[in-house]
């Protein structure tokens, strides 16, 4: 017979869920007001969504003082799991989508900022992500990813025009044979040890001293294919230039931090315990994915005509380079990852802002898309500041010192140093020369070429607001001065991680 | 006996449902098939002694899925014969092959899988619907409610998509033809 | 003493910069006459420090200040007024006071008036420091000094191509030899550690054979390009397309006797290395010889002089070389007397012909040029060596080493070129001065130089007439740092044979040379003789093809070869494998972007495709982690480890 | 005020270039001319209160940036550097004050401004990643001053240079994490297992690698430098940009930017890597003469008198290397005088080329010819140069040349001799193109008229001219603190190094000046 | 003959298979969609099967959720291919290429 339940509340722990409850209570405040009194302005639901977010970042903030009090926490069930990793990647999602949401109050007015349903379902999608990072369960990562990537499709195709209904159907397709692939691998895994809890997982694939290297093989194959489409690894990537373009600017810079932290941090909790354990197959299949989605992804971004979806691949390669941190499974490493993405989320927000900035409704002649480099040509006469602001955040993409993501890649190149990978660490190098052609590539039109007839240098503002002014010029500081706050996040980082196990 | 003569037959079933899924240049025929091999997988879960799973099955797919896909159908007008392009099959039927020979390669091995522990075994003597009940709302409360809240994402995406305001594109209007939609048209569709 | 050191060095320098005020100006007299009288300045107070030197056979040494100093390296501006170089700085002042003199009335109808005085008081105290620094970082800076004034007067008419043709030429040919001098320099660095002469010849008998072989044949390549010894000779020809006054004070009297002075300065080197000496003494009879035949069918007045002059610093060498250091001195101290002047007088000759060289086309003008036209038959008999100029002490003195140390080859090709030289030197002076009037056939009216011009060129003359009464006074001071060996035939009879014999030799053939050019009829060669079509005087006037054979076999394969490096190697080779390597990267991005069709159903078979690939490399590992044992097994079987 | 003259030495002319941008545009240039007359006056001034004697760093300062790994602002000066950074301030006002360029002059002194910070940076950084990031930011302002300011390929050139030489750096930056992780591992505390991260070049000095560790790390150094110097067969770019840039741009380049290579052999691969360093001396040695030779050859056989100079700027820097690579002390300070003299040889000879440019916009020798005769003091002042740039004594080039040449010899007599041919081949294109532009008739209608040299290019010229031959006749001001440091990095390689050869090639200081006194 | 988990793990495969197969070939969005059903519930029958043989209801529970999510995606993959529907008049994927390279 059952026995009845006895739960002590405070075993609970349910403060663990303070972080993920936040913007799911905003949500549905929102979708409550709307139902109340439509018609509401989108700057309300703008500033709400704000609110919560800061609130989101508060608890977040609580948390991290818990967590380096105490140490790891379990909550509800031992479902939750609030360790470092959680902490500082909700951090960065929380961060990356305060620095993304006033994006919405452009001057220029666009379908989907008309729906109190696209904060709603936005904030859903933080809370999705929180989830992921939060657990160590196949399960509630599994909902966790499905819930955000439902809600990204619905934000994707609510730009409303061709592109992003069709970037919206390929994101979704190919999100659903992932989400396939994803349950199958964690079939197998469930296959082989009973368990669907990472650290559990490992610890019956230690006991049993990984002797069905055939299934973990396939279930790690699986796993994998179903992460390297998140994380856009080669040759999983192919969403990510369609997706980038279709999707308006703003979502697509949010679109190329915040999802792949959270799959960088699954990634992280399910594949560290395997290459500690010397699966010689999996560090092999990761190094292949690092060296190929780095250089393969750059390649092609040199032949971009599109700001944009140059942008894009140069987001895919930069997750090819911080995947190596998956790779390398230091602390450093590990450590690397996160101060990387910190920094890549100032910078590829701020560029994708400009571009965001200067999105028109109407392409004029000369432009053959968006947001065609020849747009751009000439712009240092035109619109001089917002030149030298995009050249900044080229220059950051490109590592160039001392802009912030210099220092991600200094550490990042040192921890395949330390980690004893001295080839990668040589290919990582000069895969930031191939990236640094395309990014002068954009610096030569800016600052090198004459202007194209008929463009007045107010193409550039044209969405231009106070917000998203502010967001810009934030990103632009942070991405000058990244050198100041470097040794504290640093630390921060490092303890958290270290402190996590990892 | 009667264990193995089901499993042969529903996975013939089921197969050959599939198959026809995937392969038939006929949608309703495609849709039928889809929903029958369905309900073929509810057996399996009722085989295995999962009931509460194959009343889901049944209920989820065979209603409420295979209902919206039917009307999805009807909508979309593809009751007509859908024209596959030649592609190049042999890709196709090459990975799909390769992929389900390697994968059988290693399940047809049998695991060794010593220390798997039943981290929430099954009762003895207790319905599996009470079973999975007491598991889902004690370890998988938090799942459970995230499905909750991704249920409620799938449906205002839906309400969302499938809506008329997203007939007309702000996205693609100019402010004056904004401002002329909006004298014309209820305040509250476009806010 | 030590301000008259300073003065007699930096009078030039402050001449030389007086006149380059006026360098952008139109001409003005007064840039030509202060730096003639500075030079004058100069020549008193060396000639008050040649008497002191006399007195008190001591020398003066300065220091002016520290120039380079690092590591173990120290090198001041530091001079030395000793015997040698009182010697030196005497013939170097003297012969361009009378120079700028001259040039004066010279240059007076030159635009460039002024710059020429810069150019040439430039010169002079390049050649004052060459001669007085006392070590061999302050003879170097002299050295390319003389080599940079050298260039710029040379190529003084830069309009001329061939002038600046000429200029280049000689600049670079003296970089080859530079060169040498620059590793002999780094040689005696590096063994004695120091570059001060005194220190450095003091350390150098301490040093092995083999070191200081190739000290002495680095210095001496040096001395090879700016006396311009074979091969490196054929500038100095081209270099009298310069001015006349810088032919006469750098191409004969000053500057191509550096290369001598230099191996005087050195010879307690070169007494330790009789066998280099030996080879420069046979290089050096070797160019007198060379030198003297291309002299004897050239057409132009000044290349005559300049291959004199060639020869007379092969006797020069040969002296030097056979450690007959003072001779070899004092032999270029009458050679610069009379070599100047016979370069003046020819620079009277061709004001008088309108820049006229082809002695072919004069002829008589001794009529017109009486002034000039004793100068210059003077300074040619103290060249031939005749009794009792100046040639005849100090060339006949060189035999007589030759002959003494028993090198009777080089004694008797030096015997040899004495007829040829005064041959040549002859054979100019009768197409000059005799015969018949050929110039008018050109419609030339040649005229006298001015008059303080001739009187300029006095001291010269003086000088080339008595220089060998000098001879005594000489031997005494310059032997006190020089190997005082006394050059005397010993058998009394042997001796007058061979003075009388040679001076009969020479005289021969300065009648020969009147016989064939003054007296019977003279043509102007037009190359239809036969002798002109003969292979050796081909030979001859071809200069033996040597400058042919640089032009072509350096000159255009270093041009070439140039242009190949830039067109072929670096453009094609380096700059094409960067650049290739860039496309090449680009081109794949090109190629394989297509990866991305934009079409959906590629993109899922892109994805299976991958999993697919990650599931097939899963099972090649799984399968051969399971099968390891066996793997291994076929492998050892196989031989492999 | 004296602790932090070298930060105000950076950080001003940022500074500066930041106001500048609220200058209007008619008062930039003379904006532009007193605030690096004023750095200019700085760094003087640093000259003064420099102590000769002193073979260390001094004026250092240390603030952390990235303690947590040993990253560190620390900026220091010693005799090596000293003289650079003068340089480049030097510069810095001579290309603002002539300054011809009037097309978005206000961009181009802000510009100038920021790429002088950087170049000040990079030689008084002693933190390794706080040199590289003046190294790379460098690159910046001259990727925009090349493509903005340039010729029809402006382009190709800037982003072929920047590439060239980010690649390169990028390769150096791998090193020097390894470097860093070595003396992370060197420095682990056995109880704690706890080692130190420092970035910083004076720590660095002090370790000592085993022989096989530094050959890489030297490798990996190299590509930085070597593409930067740039040594054969890196050199490609170099034609590009100087023949692309506008004057201002061609004269920093060659007289600050390269030297950054130069400087960074002496400052890191040397006293680093002793044995390395001479393991690699005779490779280098031959690169340095194909640099020398062949570079010479090219240049000889170029059309555009500007390319000339830009070749002969490779050809001079392969003296540079051999005099750093002689590994004594004449010749490491014979080659730090070299780069000094370098840049201003170079420098004036660029800004030259660009008065003719200026006036007749285009650089083909066979346009001009017989320019003597119409601009008197523009070829005297040019030939003055030339004279330097064959290095003719007493002219400041000749110190240098002389005494790398000197340094190298102790090492290799064949090689000092095949090297020694650069004074042959120098003299050989530079006359010949001098020979081209100013000998001979006025061929060409156009060149009938030219002005000579204005008052603005004399302000810039004479300055250059002056020095160049004050310098040759009386170094020592600059030789002596070159050569005190000099002498205490040689000591420090010699202390260093491990292998037998490198003791015997290095030479021990002590040893020789204690035999001095017994 | 005894019917184990391999059994039902090869049969899953084989049908996971099948899914990936009409997720390569069709062409039409909607019938492509009905493959990534049959990938999701051939994953169902392993875990269901996982579940029995070891007597551990997590399977199920995954199942379960499985099946939640398989939902939520017909709902919004629908909501899409509506919008696509009304604009360009079909769901045919090779429609859908604007956007390339």
């Amino acid at each position: 017979m059952l026995e009845p339940i006895n739960v002590s509340l405070e075993s609970l722990n349910l403060m663990t869920l303070a972080p993920m409850l936040i913007p799911i209570i905003g949500a549905l405040l929102i979708i409550v007001i709307d139902v109340i009194k439509g018609g509401l302005d989108k700057s309300l639901y703008v500033g709400l969504s704000m609110l919560f977010l800061i609130m989101d970042f508060g608890t977040l903030l609580d948390a991290a003082g818990v967590f380096a009090q105490t140490g790891t926490v379990m909550g509800v069930f031992d479902m939750m799991l609030i360790d470092g990793l959680a902490i500082i990647s909700q951090f960065i999602i929380v961060g990356a989508s305060m620095l993304f949401i006033p994006l919405a109050l452009t001057h220029k007015r666009f379908h989907e900022f008309s729906y109190p349903e696209f904060f709603a379902l936005f904030l859903f999608m933080i809370a999705g992500f929180q989830f992921m990072v939060a657990t160590d369960n196949l399960i509630l990562i599994f909902v966790g990813l499905e819930t955000a990537s439902l809600a990204l499709y619905t934000l994707i195709a609510m730009h409303n025009r061709d592109k992003s209904f069709e970037a919206a159907v390929k994101y979704f397709t190919m999100g659903a044979l992932a989400a396939g692939f994803f349950s199958f691998g964690s079939m197998v895994l469930y296959a082989l040890t009973g368990s669907i809890e990472i650290n559990q997982i490992a610890a019956v694939l230690q006991a049993n001293n990984y002797t069905d290297i055939g299934y973990v093989l396939v279930a790690v194959t699986f796993l994998l294919a179903s992460f390297a489409f998140k994380l856009s690894l080669v040759p999983f990537h192919t969403w990510a230039p369609d997706v980038y373009e279709g999707a308006s600017a703003s979502m697509a810079g949010y679109m190329s931090i915040v999802p792949k932290i959270a799959a960088f941090v699954v990634t992280m909790r399910l594949f560290e315990f395997l290459i500690h354990s010397g699966v010689v197959w999996l560090e092999v299949v990761l190094y292949v994915f690092v060296v190929v989605t780095m250089t393969a992804a750059n390649i092609w971004a040199l032949v971009q005509t599109d700001v944009k979806r140059m942008l894009a691949y140069s987001s895919i390669s930069h997750a090819g380079f911080v995947m190596a941190a998956i790779l390398i499974a230091t602390t450093q490493a590990n450590s690397a990852l996160f101060l990387y993405w910190v920094l890549f989320s100032f910078t590829n927000l701020g560029a994708f802002s400009m571009l965001w900035m200067s999105r028109q409704k109407h392409l004029p002649d000369y432009q053959s898309s968006d947001h065609s480099f020849d747009k751009f040509a000439g712009m240092i006469k035109t619109a001089p500041v917002a030149a030298l602001i995009m050249g900044l955040f080229m220059l950051s993409l490109a590592g160039i010192p001392p802009f912030a993501l210099f220092w991600g890649k200094l550490y990042m190149i040192s921890s395949a140093v330390t980690g004893g990978y001295t080839i990668l660490a040589l290919i990582m190098a000069l895969n930031s020369a191939i990236a640094g052609y395309y990014y002068v590539k954009l610096i030569v039109y800016m600052f090198m070429k004459e202007p194209v007839t008929g463009n007045d240098g107010h193409v550039y503002v044209t969405n231009a607001t106070l917000p998203l002014k502010s967001i810009i010029g934030f990103a632009a500081i942070g991405t000058i001065f990244a050198i100041v706050m470097l040794n504290p996040l640093l630390e921060f980082i490092t303890a958290f991680v270290y402190n996590s196990g990892y | 006996m009667f264990e193995a003569v089901a499993f042969y037959l529903f996975s013939f079933l089921t197969i050959a449902m599939f198959f026809i899924a995937v392969t038939t240049s006929q949608a309703l025929y495609a849709l039928t098939a889809l929903a029958a091999g369905m309900i073929f997988i509810s057996a399996f879960f009722f085989i295995l002694g999962a009931d509460f799973l194959g009343a889901i099955q049944i209920v989820v797919y065979s209603g409420a899925v295979m209902a919206l896909y039917a009307f999805g159908m009807m909508f979309f007008d593809t009751t007509r014969d859908v024209k596959e392009k030649k592609g190049n099959k042999m890709i196709i039927v090459g990975l799909g092959t390769l992929a389900a020979i390697l994968v059988v390669v290693i399940f047809a091995t049998p695991m060794v899988a010593d220390n798997i522990v039943a981290f929430y075994p099954m009762t003895e003597g207790v319905g599996n619907t009470q079973d999975v009940g007491m598991v889902l709302f004690t370890k998988y409360l938090i799942p459970f409610e995230v499905a909750a809240v991704m249920l409620l994402v799938a449906m205002i995406s839906g309400i969302v998509l499938a809506g008329k305001k997203m007939d007309l594109s702000l996205t693609l209007m100019s402010d004056a033809e904004i401002k002329d939609v909006k004298k014309e048209k209820n305040k509250k569709v476009l806010s | 003493m030590e301000m008259f050191l300073y003065i007699a060095l930096f009078a030039p320098l402050v001449g030389s910069m007086f006149a380059a005020l006026f360098s952008a100006s139109p001409k003005t007299l007064i840039a030509g006459i202060v730096p003639s009288a500075l030079l004058f300045i100069s020549f008193l107070a060396s000639s008050i420090l040649l008497a002191y030197v006399l007195k008190t056979g001591g020398s003066i040494h300065v220091e002016m200040m520290t120039w380079m100093a690092t590591g173990d390296l120290y090198i001041p501006f530091g001079f030395m007024v000793d015997q040698v170089s009182v010697t030196m700085m005497m013939v170097v002042t003297l012969v361009s006071t009378v120079v700028h003199v001259y040039a004066i009335g010279y240059m007076s109808h030159d635009k460039a008036f002024n710059r020429f005085f810069a150019w040439l008081s430039a010169f002079v105290f390049s050649m004052m420091i060459l001669v007085m620094s006392d070590n061999f970082a302050g003879l170097f800076i002299g050295w390319e000094g003389v080599g940079l004034c050298s260039w710029g007067l040379i190529g003084f008419w830069y309009h001329k191509e061939v002038a600046t043709w000429a200029a280049n030429e000689a600049f670079i040919m003296n970089r080859i030899a530079d060169l040498g001098m620059l590793i002999g320099i780094f040689l005696v660095y590096w063994n004695t550690g120091t570059l001060q002469y005194v220190e450095a010849f003091a350390a150098m008998p301490s040093l092995e054979t083999d070191i200081l072989t190739w000290m002495g044949i680095f210095l001496f390549i040096g001395a090879m390009g700016k006396s311009a010894q074979f091969p490196l000779h054929t500038w100095l020809a081209d270099a009298m397309e310069g001015p006349t006054p810088v032919s006469a004070l750098i191409h004969a009297a000053t500057m191509v006797t550096a290369g001598v002075y230099l191996i005087v300065r050195a010879n307690p080197l070169y007494d330790l290395i009789p066998h280099v000496g030996l080879f420069i003494a046979s290089l050096g009879a070797f160019v007198a010889l060379f030198a003297a035949s291309m002299a004897l069918v050239n057409r132009d007045m000044k290349r005559i002089i300049a291959y004199s002059t060639l020869s007379q610093l092969g006797y020069m060498f040969v002296a030097a070389g056979l450690g007959a250091y003072w001779v070899a001195l004092f032999h270029l101290m009458a050679h610069a007397f009379f070599k100047a002047l016979l370069f003046l007088g020819a620079g009277n000759v061709m004001h008088a012909m309108n820049d006229e060289l082809d002695p072919f086309k004069m002829g008589g003008l001794s009529k017109v040029m009486k002034g000039t036209f004793i100068m210059m038959t003077i300074a040619s008999v103290a060249l031939a060596g005749i009794f009792p100029l100046a040639g005849f002490f100090s060339k006949d003195l060189i035999l007589e080493v030759g002959f003494i140390q028993n090198h009777y080859i080089i004694y008797t090709v030096l015997l040899f070129t004495a007829g040829l030289t005064a041959f040549y030197s002859f054979r100019l002076v009768a197409l000059i001065f005799h015969g018949e009037e050929r110039y008018k056939l050109f419609g030339i009216d040649p005229h006298e130089a001015y008059k303080f011009m001739l009187v300029a060129m006095t001291p010269l003359l003086l000088l080339a007439i008595i220089a060998g009464s000098l001879k005594g006074t000489y031997f005494d001071m310059v032997t006190i740092v020089l190997p005082a060996t006394q050059y005397h035939v010993h058998s009394a009879v042997v001796y007058w044979i061979m003075t009388i014999g040679t001076q009969l030799f020479v005289i021969g053939a300065i009648a020969f040379a009147y016989k064939k050019y003054a007296l019977s009829e003279v043509k102007v060669p037009d190359g239809t003789s036969a002798m002109e079509n003969s292979f050796g005087y081909k030979l001859l006037k071809n200069q033996y093809y040597i400058p042919q054979f640089y032009e072509n076999y350096l000159v255009k394969p270093y041009r070439e070869l140039s242009l190949a490096f830039w067109k072929e190697v670096d453009m094609k080779i380096v700059d094409a494998t960067v650049d290739g390597i860039a496309k090449a990267i680009y081109n794949t991005g090109e190629n394989t972007r297509d990866m991305q069709n934009g079409n959906l159903s590629t993109m899922l078979k892109w994805m299976v495709a991958g999993a697919v690939g990650l599931l097939s490399l899963a099972v090649v590992f799984g399968l051969a982690v399971k099968f390891s044992s066996e793997i291994e097994f076929f492998l050892s079987t196989l031989g492999v480890q | 005020m004296f602790d932090y003259i070298l930060s105000t030495l950076i950080f001003f002319p940022a500074l500066a270039a930041v106001f500048g941008f609220m200058i209007h545009k008619d008062s930039i240039r003379a904006y532009g001319v007193t605030v690096s007359a004023i750095e200019l006056a700085l760094s003087l001034w640093l000259w003064f209160i420099f102590d000769s004697n002193v073979a260390g760093m001094q004026f250092m300062e240390n603030l952390p940036l990235l303690p947590a790994f040993g990253i560190n602002y620390i900026v220091g000066v010693d005799g090596i550097s000293l003289f650079i950074v003068i340089l480049a301030s030097f510069f810095t006002l001579i290309g603002i004050a002539s300054l011809t360029d009037t097309k978005k002059v206000k961009n181009m002194i802000i510009t100038l401004l920021f790429l002088q910070m950087t170049m000040i940076g990079v030689f008084v950084a002693l933190d390794a990643i706080l040199f590289y990031v003046f190294w790379e930011l460098s690159l910046v302002p001259m990727l925009y001053i090349i493509g903005a300011w340039g010729g029809e390929k402006r382009i190709y050139a800037s982003v072929k240079f920047f590439l060239y030489t980010f690649t390169g750096s990028l390769v150096m930056l791998v090193g020097m994490l390894f470097m860093a992780y070595f003396y992370y591992q060197a420095t682990i505390d056995p109880i704690t297992g706890v080692g130190i991260w420092s970035f910083a070049i004076l720590d660095w000095h002090r370790l000592i690698l085993p022989e096989t560790y530094q050959l890489w790390l030297f490798g990996a150094f190299f590509m930085g430098f070597a593409i930067k110097v740039p040594m054969f067969p890196f050199h490609t770019w170099l034609p590009y940009a100087h023949g692309q840039a506008p004057t201002i741009g061609s004269v920093i380049l060659a007289a600050i930017l390269l030297k950054m290579g130069t400087y960074a052999f002496i400052r890191f691969s040397l006293p680093m890597f002793p044995d390395a360093s001479v393991y690699f001396m005779f490779p280098i040695a031959i690169i340095a003469i194909i640099m020398i030779i062949y570079t010479a050859m090219v240049a000889y056989a170029q059309e555009d008198v500007k390319q000339v100079v830009a070749y002969s700027s490779v050809s001079h820097m392969g003296v540079i290397i051999l005099g750093t690579f002689a590994l004594n002390v004449e010749g490491i300070s014979g080659s730090i005088f070299l780069m000094i003299a370098h840049g201003v040889v170079s420098g004036a000879l660029f800004l030259l080329v660009g008065v003719i440019y200026d006036r007749r916009h285009t650089k083909m020798m066979s346009e001009f010819g017989g320019l003597a005769s119409v601009m008197p003091i523009y070829a005297t002042i040019f030939g003055v140069m030339l004279m330097a740039s064959v290095g003719m004594p007493l002219t400041i080039n000749f110190v240098g040349e002389f005494l790398s040449l000197l340094g190298f010899y102790q090492q290799s007599h064949i090689l000092t001799l095949l090297a020694g041919i650069a004074i042959i081949v120098g003299a050989i294109y530079m006359l010949a193109a001098y020979k081209r532009l100013f000998f001979g008739e006025v061929t060409n209608e156009k060149n009938k008229n030219l002005p000579d040299v204005n008052k603005r290019e004399l302000v810039a010229l004479i300055p250059l001219t002056i020095i160049t031959i004050w310098l040759g006749i009386y170094p020592k001001p600059v030789l002596e603190p070159i050569n005190n440091s000099v002498e205490y990095v040689v000591q420090l390689m010699h202390d260093k190094s491990i292998t037998e050869e490198a003791k015997t090639r290095i030479p021990n200081l002590v040893q020789a000046s204690m035999q001095e006194v017994n | 003959m005894e019917i184990g988990l391999n059994h039902y793990l090869v049969l899953s495969t084989i049908l996971f298979a099948i899914g990936l197969v009409g997720v390569m070939r069709r062409k039409n969005l909607l019938l492509l969609f009905f493959a990534t059903e049959i990938l999701l519930n051939s994953v169902n029958i392993a875990f269901a099967a996982i579940s029995h043989y070891y007597g551990d209801l997590t399977g199920q529970m995954f199942a379960f959720f499985v099946i939640a999510i398989a939902a939520s995606e017909v709902a919004v993959g629908l909501g899409l291919l509506i919008v696509w529907h009304k604009r360009h008049g079909n769901i045919d994927l090779d429609n859908m290429s604007t956007m390339r390279g």
